[in-house]
């Protein structure tokens, strides 16, 4: 991807969204860590554009920033009496190691490996494409998610319901 | 589904859109619901009832506007009749007649308000308020030809009336009486079965007759709790004997109750007001107060300082809000020895906790708005 | 810099994913604890995407379907975790993790 | 992207395409012509709805005063038409508080996120034949995804504010605009099913050729669209989370001067928004019967989008409000239901007319037909169901009695 358009877009999306994730670790705050976590996802959500992935774009937008996020909300007002605080355990130094290894041994490999680059452009259109894969092909892993997603649903209910809570409407 | 959350207290007042005036409710919340509610009244209290007693009887007059300032003539009226109840004065028929006819203009003027304000608290933004302007501007005009006021009218005279109506005011009065049944039809198809007005206000603040007659409640709120009672039928003051009318009440002692009740009153007003203006005697509107105090001049005006017998009175009415009640003892000197307002804004207000309790916010709001409390009446 | 190619968006999935790692294990918070998790799941949507786009497959839209799959699972365990978080307050009076250790020995 | 040459003298690309080429011949890098020109189109649709905007403002005042029998603002400029720019100057020049125990930040971040996706919907929006900025193929996904970031946006004005009716209302903003973005995306789906392409320009094009409306073949769609939409917009009846009567101003108490007209701005962008979905969606955009030979095509759109948004400035005149269960229960009880089955309907009808394979004459009064009474059928019967017009939702008139001191109480039903 070399035209000028795309290699600016992406330099700033990527300063944008590792910036915005660095800051979510980084902030005490839960509420601004929340706040930056969206700037985060939104980023991301760029940077599925410069890859020509559009309807994978805009679902991020729709299910992490409208719904995911909405959900720590949820989480975070319903625990009033919890800490608003955002500050590391004492695991802050394993952890920080850990991390550091990790993403610095997947770097080491992306930048290693010689990968098998392909010259096709990227993508037309994708929406219809996943369509007929979702439906044709993975079929029966889509119906499987649906049943997962069921299942959340009244796992989730289920666990939030108060005991002795009355049966049926009010 | 309840997620059980921490005790919330939000004030709702004393700056707040929704409290009519200077009210503070103190809410406290489970997250939207209502789980206690105080309330705080006095802030617009102005000592009305010990000011009165510095004043002589004629001077206090202006006070009883000032206290339910949406109708001004009931307030006056109340008063002047307990006043006429301890010294024991004979009103002229014709008086009687414009005093029968002046409060219940003025119970139209203030149900219109009441009925807009309580569609307003369901959310409908002004428009009903501004209609139901439109009927209340023609009154408070037929108002200023009576009296050349319109919001404080102090019209009432112990003895009578300041002054006649003029000879324009009949004609006017009559012409509004023909407009007015198309108006009530407009709002009694909009309002009456407007789903959200339903959905927001049937089956919410629900007042048991027991209950209602526990707190001492009255006008609308004891009527819409199915209780028939009313001062003018009960017991008879001004005209009201002679004229033929029906009391409204509801069924379910809730806000959509209240509500229809007004609707209904403002026919049954326009009735009386039909019949009033048809019977409507000449003579004298003003009855002297004795020789030795008349003032000269062709305006019957009552003197500005009399004496009546050491004594104690209560003259009771049915005031748009309930019962407006004026308890005044006399020492025989020439302003009263105690002056009491048993005022149905406040009294009605007291089962506020009980209605709210268990609703939501929202419904508290409703509530408060079916209740048509005048914070000037409330804290006087 | 004058292109942009398959390493760079793996070495932002990589810092994507390192970051959440790190607040998935040092976050004290619950709620910080999730946060981690969603990061690192953003880290690995992209790399899947960016692999889709540009190495040689038969079936580049793969990438896409499994990116699409991980977002499913995500909102499912986004929801659950909510209502985990709920439960707990309610039990402990607390979602900070280090005291929630009734499992410990 | 590539740039689409449109020989109309009254198309906005027109102003940039003698820019592009002047810079060309300059030779200048592509980039830089790319750029000048995105800026052309973004600024003209900027200056187009700041300028709507303070247009309606004074109209919005105007029609809801002629509602409620008044005048309206009548003073500053003729008939008041300088009110919105008085109103203006006002917010600019009052003093920008922040309240002591607010989140500083995020009390000023809030304003300007509310702004981001009202403004950012109209990218994919087609105002003409060739006047969209992007021509994404997924834009009705990417409707609703932008509509989507209003949720936080409200939340974080609401919880920055450390107010409580702010945060109440914030919540009740949250739960409301989940529940009805359901509505709105399986709205869309109906329609997105029935077009078979998710890009808006298709719709219209579509709408174009079958020389027909979509609201004409798919009656329940739109309407639980436009309902949806005065939720995310804040109109009434479902103002609940700006509620005047119960929480001040909800989730912009604490904002004055210019981060409130942020908010009003904003209030009315969104609307603007909504209103120019339906427009494209289900009102046929751009296009009026072949009139869009004659009449620029923005015109047309913008009279469409501005009746629709009429149909708002009325409801904010005459509705009153529901309780916020109510409307919750509106959503998941009623209209969730209905627009699941109104979207397996269509995704039936839409399969049988490809293996019948009628003749559109055929096919499509038929299935406007089949549709509307569905939905006649389905709303009035699935209200029965719920219990509609019984019991406590039912009207009725005062008793009257002539008896003194009689008690008609009858036991409450209770909601």
């Amino acid at each position: 991807m070399e035209d000028t358009g795309t290699v600016v877009a992406f330099w700033i999306l990527a300063a944008l969204t590792v910036g915005a994730a660095l800051s979510v670790a980084a902030v005490r705050n839960l509420i601004h860590s929340v706040v930056l976590l969206i700037v985060s996802f939104a980023g991301v959500a760029g940077l599925y554009i410069t890859l020509s992935a559009d309807f994978i774009a805009v679902v991020q937008i729709l299910i992490y920033i409208g719904a995911i996020a909405i959900l720590l909300i949820f989480a975070i007002v319903l625990t009033p009496r919890a800490g608003r605080l955002n500050q590391e355990g004492f695991m802050l130094l394993p952890a920080l190691a850990l991390a550091v290894l990790v993403a610095g041994t997947m770097i080491f490999v992306a930048f290693d490996t010689s990968w098998a680059i392909s010259e096709r452009d990227g993508f037309e259109e994708t929406a219809t494409a996943i369509g007929d894969l979702l439906l044709d092909k993975y079929a029966l892993p889509f119906e499987i998610a649906s049943v997962l997603l069921l299942s959340a649903i009244i796992g989730a209910i289920l666990l939030v319901r108060p005991e002795g809570a009355e049966e049926g409407p009010e | 589904m309840t997620i059980k959350s921490e005790p919330f207290v939000v004030n709702v007042g004393p700056q707040h859109p929704s409290t009519h005036g200077v009210f503070r409710l103190r809410l406290t919340l489970d997250g939207e619901k209502i789980i206690d509610a105080d309330m705080i009244m006095g802030y617009l209290h102005r000592s009305m009832e010990k000011l009165a007693e510095e004043r002589t009887y004629t001077q206090n007059i202006p006070f009883t506007d000032r206290t339910d300032y949406l109708a001004a003539m009931t307030g006056n009226l109340a008063y002047v009749i307990a006043v006429e109840k301890l010294m024991n004065i004979e009103v002229p028929e014709r008086a009687q007649f414009l005093r029968t006819i002046m409060a219940e203009l003025q119970r139209i003027a203030s149900h219109s308000m009441a009925i807009g304000i309580f569609a307003n608290d369901c959310g409908a933004w002004q428009t009903p308020v501004m209609h139901m302007f439109r009927d209340r501007e023609k009154i408070l005009d037929l108002f200023e030809m009576a009296c050349g006021a319109r919001l404080t009218l102090n019209y009432m005279r112990i003895g009578g009336v300041s002054r006649d109506i003029p000879d324009e005011w009949m004609p006017q009065a009559h012409k509004l009486l023909k407009e007015l049944p198309k108006r009530f039809a407009e709002y009694e198809d909009l309002l009456l079965s407007n789903e959200i007005i339903i959905a927001r206000s049937r089956g919410v603040g629900v007042l048991t007759p027991e209950q209602a007659i526990a707190y001492s409640v009255s006008g609308p709120m004891l009527r819409g709790s199915g209780v028939a009672w009313d001062i003018r039928k009960a017991d008879p003051y001004a005209a009201y004997d002679k004229l033929d009318f029906e009391i409204a009440v509801g069924t379910n002692g809730d806000c959509y109750d209240r509500f229809v009740i007004r609707l209904a009153e403002l026919r049954q007003s326009l009735y009386m007001l039909e019949q009033a203006l048809d019977m409507m005697p000449s003579g004298p509107v003003h009855q002297r107060l004795g020789t030795s105090t008349v003032q000269p001049g062709t305006q019957p005006i009552a003197p500005l300082a009399f004496r009546p017998p050491v004594g104690e009175a209560y003259g009771r009415i049915e005031s748009p809000r309930g019962e407006l009640g004026y308890y005044i003892v006399s020492d025989g000197g020439p302003s009263p020895f105690r002056f009491h307002i048993r005022s149905p804004s406040f009294i009605n207000l007291t089962p506020l906790k009980l209605m709210a309790i268990g609703s939501t916010v929202a419904d508290a709001i409703v509530i408060l708005g079916s209740v048509d409390i005048v914070v000037g009446e409330v804290d006087r | 810099m004058d292109s942009v190619d398959l390493e760079h968006f793996l070495v932002i999935g990589a810092i994507l994913f390192g970051i959440g790692l790190y607040m998935s294990l040092a976050k004290r918070n619950f709620v910080g604890v999730l946060i981690g998790i969603e990061l690192m799941f953003n880290g690995v949507n992209l790399t899947f995407i960016s692999f889709s786009r540009f190495v040689e497959s038969a079936e580049p839209l793969n990438g896409h379907i499994f990116v699409i799959f991980v977002i499913t699972v995500a909102a499912a365990e986004a929801a659950v975790a909510l209502a985990l978080a709920v439960l707990l307050y309610r039990l402990r009076d607390t979602i900070n993790v280090d005291q929630i250790d009734l499992l410990k020995w | 992207m590539a740039i689409i040459l449109s020989g109309e003298w009254y198309d906005l690309r027109d102003l940039a395409n003698p820019i592009r080429e002047l810079i060309d011949a300059l030779g200048a890098p592509d980039a830089v012509d790319y750029v000048l020109w995105s800026l052309i189109a973004a600024l003209a649709i900027l200056i187009w709805l700041v300028v709507s905007v303070i247009a309606f403002i004074w109209i919005e005042r105007r029609l809801v005063a002629l509602m409620q029998n008044r005048k309206g603002p009548n003073r500053v400029g003729p008939a008041g038409l300088l009110q919105p720019i008085a109103d203006a100057i006002k917010l600019l020049l009052k003093e920008a508080i922040t309240t002591r125990d607010a989140d500083r930040i995020l009390f000023w971040l809030a304003p300007i996120i509310v702004f981001i996706p009202t403004i950012v919907v109209f990218a994919v929006v087609p105002f003409g034949e060739s006047m969209v900025l992007a021509d994404l193929n997924v834009g009705v996904l990417f409707l609703i995804a932008v509509a989507g970031i209003m949720t936080p946006a409200v939340f974080i004005a609401g919880w920055s504010s450390n107010n409580k009716y702010a945060l109440l209302a914030a919540m009740r903003a949250i739960a409301m605009l989940i529940s009805y973005e359901l509505i709105q995306v399986l709205a869309l789906l109906a329609a997105v099913l029935f077009i078979g392409s998710m890009n808006l320009q298709a719709f219209v094009s579509w709408q174009d050729e079958y020389n027909t409306w979509l609201i004409f073949i798919l009656p329940l769609p739109v309407v639980a669209y436009v309902i949806a939409g005065a939720v995310e917009i804040n109109r009434s009846p479902m103002d609940l989370s700006e509620a005047e009567s119960e929480l001040a101003a909800g989730y912009h108490t604490e904002y004055g001067g210019i981060k409130f007209g942020f908010f009003y701005q904003a209030e009315y962008m969104a609307g603007f928004a909504i209103a120019a979905t339906v427009t494209t969606l289900f009102l046929g955009g751009w296009t009026l019967w072949g009139l869009e030979e004659w009449i620029p095509g923005w015109i047309i759109f913008l009279g469409k989008l501005y009746a629709v948004f009429f149909l708002y400035i009325w409801s904010r005149g005459t509705l009153p409000r529901l309780r916020i269960d109510q409307l919750m229960a509106f959503a998941w009880k009623f209209m969730l239901p209905l627009m699941l089955v109104n979207a397996l309907v269509i995704a039936v009808e839409v399969v049988v007319w490809e293996e019948t394979g009628a003749s559109r004459n055929v096919a499509l009064p038929a299935i406007g037909a089949v549709n509307a009474t569905l939905a006649v059928i389905l709303v009035i019967g699935w209200a029965r169901v719920l219990g509609h017009g019984s019991g406590l939702q039912r009207g009725y008139r005062a008793t009257l009695t002539r008896e003194i001191g009689k008690i008609y109480y009858t036991g409450a039903e209770v909601s």
